[in-house]
């Protein structure tokens, strides 16, 4: 290919491009240049414009203004066929699959030209065994694992013999191991001459894969750099234009008394695309904060349903709250038990976008005084509302704004605090800081230490390890419907985690896995051998 | 071009702006329409608009139109804020007037027993009773088997119709009536009260009144219908909050089937008198669209209800005044809930230039 | 209740609308006819006849009369009783209502405008300014019979019912009669339809009755779908309350078809005349309402012959349509030997005689 | 056996209406769209096409005219649920009650005029014995509902085009981001379906009454949408549900003929009573609705608001 002393084409160069988007600017004046077979990374907080940068690359977003350059030939890139026709490629942060097709059919669809399913099988059989992408063509989509479907994801895209291959966020559903095998692939392919955008906020992986790295925040370039050569640090401070926030360093808590206690949950799945959950074990005491690691679609929406009351199939002695048996009482009585929780999406389920912060209120505070009688005191509720956003500083147009006109980060400090604002026994938060800028990620961390140090039971779900090692004290995993073992967080790596979250926590032998709280009952229990109880699953 | 640009926050104003625009819009249409026709459109407009209200007693009649359709349609509203998509007032409506009428036909016998008072709040209930099992079909079938409610509402409509036909046929008829398919006439005392004499306005448009009233309170100050708005806003939100689906769509076709119910009562014991092989002509189904005009709002329905009240009367009017077909009152009808839809958009979006 | 109706009269009569029609000159101003119809006119069945009655009415009196019609009112006597009400506020004089389901409705309003004059078509509640009039469209059915006895080779006839009501199963049971008075063995089938107007089931139920084996149709719904269903299938039909021979040229035999325009004239003419009566007027082949007319081409004469003499015997009283005896369906005797029926037998009408097959619905 | 031919003629003859709407509806169903106007669309293109069929003496023309109009009305349809991303679901109830008053408006003239009646069917095949009465004794629009489903088997499940269109009903996101234009193919499936919603009203107006008559279409547009669920999306269920419907509706009269001592109003409830029991069990299980019924059915979707 291209001698390193030669000038090089670059492969992809972005001249200015802006977009604009009526509540913000995601790009303004982005300048960016890939050469061919470079691994360039895009990295930024969340909100920076990254996923707008490379839709306007791909034709799928049109940008205000600015050029865009192919093998130094201006060209204007108006629809993905017409970015396919060059040779761009993409494999979209949310994944951009078909459930209830096949895989091939999948594949199809992202090619232009119409293909011959038979050979097209064929095809797809050649790319998984050059880059080691096994898949079987026939089947459905949805009945692959998160990884799987992003292997279609790339061989879909390898498909059309792409000179650019761009990669949003493609890790950030993979286990660490798998992670690694991606890299393989990657590298194998850039070797081959295609260059690679990779969009990350992970400096790790950033550091270990890529050749060079651009970094956004607020939708400018606040730089380019050699990743290698930089620190995570370093490469932060360019990401959030500050240093992160020191983590608020909290004493020691004497554990409490056990407060909730899942005692072999099983559920058959509720629907086809769903997760069964098998033999569920975990006990949690006051004044810890557990966390429950795990790809997502392994089961946690399941348990969540299940410990929040939505899913009433469990058996009332399956979940003890306080030691009261309420795996079949929904979500009021659990509230009156002293539970709070925080559902991982915010829009739509922790809140109703078209309500009032007022009205959102009355999601979990359906007690006297905000509700008399089955009358709504409003006046109440409106107060308590205000001191919510006071307190933890939401930006809101105040009481009376709705859910849907506020950000990502301001409405899950809204929900945070009005769960926080209940004073619960036994906190629940799935994906706490998911989408969320750093500031209000650590604000939402000190709240749920503060909870903690008051004496409370905190069960955190994350698909983020970071976030999960710098808060829990112990962790589960979370694979195919069963959890792990819990593991105390000094004692775990981020190593034993990946292969956990793959399911292969059996190897492990009792000794690794350490006793906790009081009892340390649950954490020694070897599995069962397949009892009676699997029946139902059938 | 003109592009459409989402707002930030829905915009209040244009939400009770909305339907006065699509009325305006209606008017404007029918004037075009009205001078296709080849009439002059003031004229049209006035025999339209106005002649329906030219004086009291026309306005009585407007009033009274108004009450079956306002009672229709705050059942309807309360469904479609749970997000149940009953479309089957007309058969709710039907059972009831069907229920009402025969416990009047069982007391009306000429012999002295209960008073008329007492069978008339008898019939009422028997009404919001019969509505209400009616609806009740359309609520076991989606609940226990998840059938469309759409259209087994729909379909229970045309099977209300027709189980009506079958009593006027069989059970109901008027044994002195000369076999004709409709059940005698009750007497006097069997007749909703008049408000005032001279018209036919009964006691039934009160009541609807205070409906109104109480499901005003019931939907913006009471807990249980705010559990109905989370159901019907965000189905999960409400999972989450611990609110029944499953109740949630109960209580709506209930109080909906009730409401029509009651409505075919008054109908039957008010204005008609007797039991029909036809009872209405079609409230249910305009009560749709005075749910949405009055934006689901209690009150709010109350003025749609007195629009296509107005369009009813003023299809009259124009056929026996203009010689217009009577048909335009379903086209006036059809274009508002249309034009209402269109400018329902502006709540959350505004329009604006684009190249 | 009744008592609030009577008060109101005084309140509609101070209402203005009708006050500046009876203000002006009586001379100059022509007589306002109102007509109220169940359906649209359109091009044939029910409502066409009584609107080809309302053109008789504008062509004899011309300008002496001015005739308004409502079309498509509603039964149900909630819409009737306004719309005949906004008729007589608009200063009609004479108020034709043309279908059964307005008799409670006619019966309010006309309390209320003692000086306006009612016409209601087949029902049976009269007042001092509410007259009853109907027509023996069973005589039209039974000179079908006839011609459908003749003409039938399988001898299995069907009829396509509207509402079980007494007038359609007379009008059945009189078809039947005719068809056997000159087939014994005829015998004939009946699929109801439950609306009066309702081309699409009527067509369904014509095919389904075709279907059995049927070759000769008659029908007592409005539309000409029977016929037309006939055509095509190559079988024998009857118009309805009017022609409709253009429906199919082969298929129609001939049509019962009512002429209202003689009630019509002379009623217009007695409130012209000031010598309009209130009373309940039933009238048939003899006083030309009603007629077998439109015969298709291919009647023979003999045929055609032999439907003038039944048509003469019953406008003489020689040979009755209701002369027993007859036995119902179930074999029970309805009508004892010689004996011929009466009005009230005729209006009570509640079984399928000898030869119609099935139960009478409800 | 005459009997019972006849019995299947008229059957597939009141099902074939059915058929052809369903089908369209399938397609516009399968592209994600809910279009409840069904029902006002026929109305309209019923009234379209006898007019038309009547002025000019061409019943051909007035199927033409009945696809138009069927389209015209898919069009008002698409620019509030497409563009102005209107519920759906409202949308189509007005698409259905503003057909209804339309059509009554348009065919206040025509009420009561009708077609002259003309003998359908294949020559020769239809002198053979029972099934030549039973099968090949129809108007040529039944032989195109047959041709049709088969059309549409062949468009979803072998041709590019047919992927694309179910993928656009899976998921509208996903195929937006792979550069399908999808309010332009949901367009096109929502045109498709008001050309065959309106050859369905044509049929019941131009062949099938032949007449026109206020609210004519009585249901039907409700019972091809059930069709669909009952179908679970699947042309060739489409046409074995068709059939089923027709033979019901035929059935009523049929057993009154044969007299069946049921009151003829409960007789005349069998359609609707076999639609409600039809999506009853069909419905009963929710995974196979779930697995077979278009993702993004009824689901509003603006390119870019994502
Ligand atoms: N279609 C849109 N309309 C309006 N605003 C949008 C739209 N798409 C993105 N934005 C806004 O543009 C900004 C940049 O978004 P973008 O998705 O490019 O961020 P990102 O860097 O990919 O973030 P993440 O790491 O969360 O994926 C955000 O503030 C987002 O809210
Ligand atoms: N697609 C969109 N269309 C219209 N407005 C949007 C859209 N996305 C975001 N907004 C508005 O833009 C503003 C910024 O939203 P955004 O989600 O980008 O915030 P953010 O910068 O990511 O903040 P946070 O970190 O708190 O999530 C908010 O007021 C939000 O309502
Ligand atoms: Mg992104
Ligand atoms: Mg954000």
């Amino acid at each position: 290919m291209t001698s390193a002393d030669a000038p090089i084409v670059p492969r992809l160069e972005l001249n200015n491009i802006c977009k604009r988007y009526p509540a913000v600017v995601a790009n303004d004046g982005v300048n960016l240049q890939v050469a061919p077979g470079e691994i360039h990374a895009v990295l930024g907080e969340n909100g920076a414009g990254k996923s707008t940068l490379m839709k306007i690359i791909f034709g799928a977003v049109k940008p205000d203004s600015g050029t865009v350059r192919w093998n130094g030939q201006e060209v204007r890139v108006a629809t993905p066929q017409d970015a396919r026709k060059l040779g761009i490629a993409m494999v979209f942060q949310h994944f951009s699959l078909f459930d209830t097709l096949t895989v091939a059919e999948n594949i199809a669809l992202g090619l232009d030209q119409n293909v011959n399913m038979l050979e097209l099988a064929e095809q797809i059989a050649q790319t998984g065994e050059n880059y080691g992408l096994e898949l079987e063509p026939h089947r459905h989509v949805h009945t692959l694992s998160v990884g799987e479907r992003q292997r279609v994801e790339i061989v879909r895209a390898l498909l059309t013999k792409p000179q650019l291959l761009i990669l949003d966020e493609p890790t950030s559903v993979l286990t660490p191991q798998a992670v690694q095998k991606l890299f393989v692939t990657l590298r194998k392919i850039a070797a081959e001459g295609c260059s690679i955008l990779y969009i990350s906020h992970k400096l790790d992986e950033i550091r270990e894969l890529c050749h060079s790295a651009t970094v956004m925040r607020a939708g400018k370039v606040t730089g380019h750099c050699d990743p290698a050569q930089e620190t995570a640090a370093s490469l932060s401070r360019m990401m959030i234009g500050e240093d992160l926030p020191p983590s608020a360093h909290t004493e020691p808590v004497t554990l409490g008394e056990s407060r909730l206690r899942i005692h072999q949950l099983s559920l058959p799945k509720a629907h086809a695309f769903a997760t069964a959950l098998e033999d569920i074990q975990l006990e949690l005491f006051g004044g810890e904060i557990v966390g429950i690691a795990g790809v997502s679609g392994n089961g946690q929406q399941e348990l969540l349903a299940a410990l929040s009351g939505e899913d009433r199939r469990a058996s009332p002695q399956m979940i003890e709250l306080k030691g009261k048996p309420v795996g079949n009482r929904g979500p009021e009585s659990r509230r009156k038990l002293g539970q709070s929780l925080v559902p991982e999406e915010r829009l739509g389920r922790g809140a109703v976008p078209e309500m009032s912060l007022t009205a959102n209120m009355l999601l979990s505070h359906q007690h006297a005084p905000f509700v008399n009688r089955g009358m709504i005191n409003f006046r109440h509720t409106i107060q308590a509302a205000a001191d919510i956003i006071a307190r933890f500083r939401v930006k809101a147009g105040g009481p009376a704004a709705l859910a849907r006109s506020l950000s990502g980060g301001n409405l899950q400090k809204f929900i945070v605090g009005r769960e926080i604002t209940r004073l619960p026994e036994v906190f629940i938060v799935a994906q706490p800081t998911w989408g969320v800028d750093v500031g209000a990620a650590a604000q939402i961390h000190d709240e749920i230490r503060k909870l903690k140090q008051a004496g409370c039971a905190v069960l955190v779900i994350s698909e983020e390890l970071d976030e999960l090692f710098e808060l829990c004290d112990r962790m589960h995993v979370i694979a195919k419907g069963r959890l792990s073992p819990s593991i105390a967080t000094a004692s775990a790596t981020r190593e034993k985690i990946g292969l956990w979250m793959s399911g292969l926590w059996e190897e492990w032998t009792t000794a690794e896995t350490v006793s906790l709280g009081k009892t340390g009952s649950n954490g020694s229990r070897k599995k069962k051998p397949y009892s009676n109880e699997r029946g139902e699953h059938a | 071009m003109l592009k459409l640009e989402l707002r930030a926050a829905s915009s209040r104003s244009m939400a009770y702006l909305s339907p006065v625009l699509a009325l305006l819009l209606t008017i404007f249409f029918g004037a075009l329409l009205f001078m296709a026709l080849g009439k002059n459109p003031w004229t049209g407009l006035q025999v339209f608009l106005i002649e329906p209200i030219r004086n009291k007693a026309a306005i009585a009649e407007l009033l009274l139109k108004t009450t079956p359709l306002v009672l229709c349609a705050l059942g309807l509203s309360v469904c479609y804020r749970a997000n149940v998509w009953n479309i089957g007032a007309e058969g709710q409506l039907i059972a009831g007037g069907l229920a009402a009428g025969s416990t009047i036909l069982f007391f009306d016998t000429g012999t002295p027993g209960l008073s008329g008072g007492m069978v008339l709040l008898l019939a009422t209930c028997a009404g919001v009773v019969g509505g209400s099992l009616w609806a009740s079909i359309t609520a076991l079938l989606r609940d226990r088997f998840n059938a469309n409610e759409i259209l087994v509402s729909l379909m229970l409509t045309y099977i209300a119709q027709l189980l009506l036909m079958y009593a006027v046929n069989g059970p109901l008829k008027d044994p002195h009536g000369m076999n004709f398919p409709q059940s005698k006439v009750f007497s006097s005392d069997y007749l909703l009260p008049h408000l005032f004499s001279g018209s036919r306005l009964h006691i039934g448009f009160i009541v609807m009144l205070l409906a109104s009233g109480l499901m005003a309170v019931y939907v913006y100050r009471s807990f249980a219908g705010y559990r109905l708005t989370v159901g019907g806003l965000a189905p999960l939100a409400a999972r989450y909050a611990g609110f029944s689906s499953r109740r949630a769509l109960w209580t709506s076709l209930l109080i909906s089937g009730g409401f029509a119910g009651m409505a075919g009562a008054f109908e039957v014991a008010g204005p008609i008198g007797q039991v029909l092989p036809s009872i209405s002509p079609g409230y249910g189904f305009a009560a749709i669209i005075v749910a949405f005009i009055g934006r689901l709002n209690p009150i709010g329905t109350i003025f749609g209800g007195l629009v296509l009240s107005l369009f009813y009367l003023g299809g009259e009017m124009a056929q026996s005044r203009l010689g217009l077909p009577s048909a335009i009152t379903g086209l006036f009808q059809g274009m508002l809930l249309f034009l209402l839809l269109a400018c329902d958009t502006l709540i959350n979006y505004r329009l604006r230039w684009q190249k | 209740g009744q008592k609030e109706e009577s008060k109101s009269a005084s309140a509609s009569a101070a209402t203005p609308a009708p006050a500046s029609s009876a203000a002006a000159p009586a001379a100059a101003e022509p007589l306002k006819v109102g007509f109220i119809y169940v359906g649209p006119v359109g091009d044939a069945g029910w409502t066409y006849a009584h609107d080809a009655g309302r053109k008789a009415v504008e062509a004899k009196f011309g300008d002496k009369v001015k005739t308004t019609f409502v079309e498509n009112v509603p039964e149900s006597a909630a819409d009737a009783e306004r719309v005949i009400r906004d008729l007589a506020n608009q200063g009609n004089k004479v108020i034709f209502g043309t279908t059964f389901g307005y008799m409670e409705a006619m019966l309010k309003v006309a309390k209320d405008f003692p000086d306006v004059k009612f016409e209601h078509a087949t029902g049976y509640k009269t007042a001092d300014n509410l007259a009853q009039y109907d027509v023996r469209t069973y005589e039209g059915a039974y000179l079908a019979g006839v011609a459908a006895g003749k003409l039938s080779k399988s001898g299995k006839l069907g009829v396509v019912g509207s509402i079980p009501i007494p007038e359609v199963l007379r009008n059945i049971n009189s078809f039947t009669l005719g068809a056997r008075s000159v087939n014994p063995k005829a015998t004939t089938k009946v699929v109801w339809v439950n609306k009066w107007f309702d081309p699409g089931k009527e067509r369904e139920a014509a095919t389904t009755l075709i279907g059995q084996g049927v070759d000769v149709l008659m029908q007592n719904t409005d539309s000409a779908a029977v016929v037309q269903t006939a055509e095509e299938k190559g079988v024998y039909a009857f118009g309805w309350d009017s022609d409709m021979s253009k429906f199919g040229a082969k298929a129609h035999l001939a049509a019962s078809v009512i002429d209202w325009g003689v009630y019509y004239t002379k009623r217009v003419d007695e409130v012209l005349n000031k010598t309009w009566k209130s009373e309940t007027t039933w009238w048939g082949l003899k006083e030309n309402m009603i007629d077998l007319k439109a015969f298709n081409s291919s009647l023979s004469d003999e045929v055609k012959k032999l439907i003038a003499d039944k048509r003469q015997g019953v406008i003489d009283g020689t040979g009755p349509i209701w002369k027993g005896p007859i036995k119902d369906n179930t074999g029970k005797e309805v009508l004892g030997k010689d004996a011929v029926a009466d009005d009230k037998f005729l209006h009570d009408i509640k079984f399928y005689v000898e030869g119609v097959e099935g139960k009478v619905p409800g | 056996m005459e009997n019972f031919a006849a019995l299947i003629a008229a059957s597939i003859n009141s099902g074939t209406p059915l058929l052809i709407a369903a089908l369209g509806l399938l397609i516009n169903e399968r592209a994600g769209v809910l279009n409840l106007g069904a029902e006002g669309m026929m109305l309209v293109a019923a009234i379209t096409g006898f007019a038309v069929a009547h002025q000019t003496h061409m019943p051909w023309l007035g199927f033409v005219a009945g696809a138009i109009a069927g389209m015209l009305m898919a069009t008002l349809f698409a620019w509030l649920a497409l563009v102005l991303v209107t519920n759906q679901v409202a949308t189509g109830l007005a698409l259905s009650i503003f057909g209804a008053g339309l059509s009554a408006f348009i065919g206040q003239s025509f009420v009561g005029q009708s077609l002259p009646a003309g003998r359908h069917g294949i020559p020769f095949l239809s002198d053979i014995p029972f099934l030549g009465k039973a099968l090949f004794d129809q108007h040529m629009a039944v032989y195109f509902g047959l041709l049709l489903c088969g059309g549409i088997i062949w468009f979803l499940y072998r041709s590019r085009a047919g992927l694309v269109l179910r993928s656009v009903g899976e998921s509208p996101e996903s195929a937006h981001a792979l550069g399908y234009p999808v309010r332009k193919i949901r367009y096109m499936a929502l045109l498709f379906s008001g050309a065959c919603c309106g050859i369905a009203g044509a049929y019941l107006s131009v062949v099938y009454t032949p007449m026109w008559v206020e609210g004519l279409v009585a249901g039907r547009g409700w019972i091809a949408l059930a069709l669909t669920t009952f179908a679970t999306w699947r042309p060739a269920r489409v046409l074995l549900g068709a059939l089923l419907f027709g033979s019901v509706t035929i059935l009523q009269f049929h057993f009154q003929a044969i007299g069946i001592a049921l009151p003829s109003e409960i007789l005349s409830m069998l359609p609707y009573l076999a639609t409600i029991i039809v999506l009853v069990l069909i419905s009963r299980n929710p995974d196979w609705i779930r697995l077979n019924m278009p993702a993004s059915l009824g689901k509003p979707f603006r390119p870019g608001s994502a």
